[in-house]
């Protein structure tokens, strides 16, 4: 079944506007995509107990994490009508404003790649191994919780 | 017999170290019992193991030179 | 219930890679966005009767469009508790693997950024006043239809 | 009595201009039969009307001066 190779999922830092742009780009030699769902996570200034977040800080178990894109990717391939997937995840420091999560689909038809975007985000948050340290503007720090 | 331990996130600030090594540790229980001797404010954390990069359900018995990681709840995204 | 402005959606020609990312590194002040959704609607290449289509040439009876384009916006914005939104759509010509429609929606947690991008996506395809006249490499025409 | 009608898309092409006037239509229901008279390619589209920027439903009285549109099926995005 695993039929697509391991692809680079992490990256130091932010990602840019300007790198979501070039990947966008990359894909007008496919005409036979006719939709793109993209899906971008990015830092919140969320206030907690009066502390105000500055930045997060993501940390990983690399290999696990790895494994487990490479799963995700093949079982959306399995389950949707897709031309093209990317999944970027920034490890490091990535202040607030600033992107942290990118998630990219491509179909024909625009339902195959919303449903797949929405399907890819929810197991990425759920099932890869990252973590969030919340940076507050005083430097001390939480750990950042996903809602189930 | 040797097993290498590693701590992510949380787990890694209570620990104090990203890994270290635990002899005497024969499964998976066993481990967490033991840490959670060592480091009671393990207890609050609701966290999974991994051996060798394949996360386990139930117990699970280790042989000398197992990897060992210590996962506390996912945050990504 | 009208509070919004009506905002500019018509863009001449094909939508940029540039002026998406753009459009993204302006939300980077806005601290309390955590989500970011985005469809982007792409000319197919696609064969009709042996015929491959080389590009699209939109046009719209603008006041209905507009007119149209500014309730969807104020009933997304009453559905979705939602940050921000954008909606752009291409008049003239778009040619095969370049962007026509480019649907962004910002708010604090990913499903109601989801939730609107896709229900503004199928509002637009379905009651926006706008024809789409598919151009074959011949030069020849048809008219695209929608699939409903 | 003069009403202004507007061709958009397919309907524009089969008239062969854009906008034109015509008299004496004084519903929806004359317009459509005197189109269909004048250009039965026309029975083949399944089209709405606007109304002075109204879609409007079933029949509508016309009065001098409206802007009546001829819409077949939107096909954006």
């Amino acid at each position: 079944m695993s039929t697509h190779k391991k692809k680079k999922v992490f990256i130091e830092g932010p990602i840019s506007p300007d790198f979501i742009a070039e990947s966008i780009a990359h894909h007008s030699v496919k005409t036979n995509i006719g939709a793109h769902s993209i899906f971008l996570g990015q830092v919140r200034a969320d206030q907690i107990d009066g502390q105000k977040v500055k930045a997060i800080e993501y940390t990983t178990y690399r290999e696990l994490a790895e494994d487990k894109f490479h799963e995700i990717r093949e079982a959306a391939f399995e389950k949707f009508e897709l031309v093209c997937m990317h999944i970027y995840h920034s490890l490091g420091v990535v202040p607030c404003g600033e992107m942290c999560l990118f998630v990219f689909t491509s179909s024909k038809h625009r339902k195959e790649a919303q449903d797949a975007c929405n399907y890819i985000v929810e197991r990425v948050k759920k099932e890869v191994a990252v973590w969030g340290k919340e940076i507050f503007e005083n430097d001390s720090h939480t750990w950042k919780q996903n809602t189930v | 017999m040797e097993i290498n331990i590693l701590a992510f996130g949380q787990i890694e600030e209570i620990i104090g170290k990203d890994s270290f090594t635990l002899s005497d540790v024969r499964d998976t229980e066993a481990l967490k019992s033991k840490l959670s001797d060592l480091y009671p404010e393990m207890n609050r954390i609701p966290y999974s193991i991994s051996v060798n990069k394949n996360i386990i359900n139930g117990n699970h018995t280790l042989e000398n030179g197992d990897e060992v990681a210590l996962l506390p709840p996912f945050s990504g995204g």
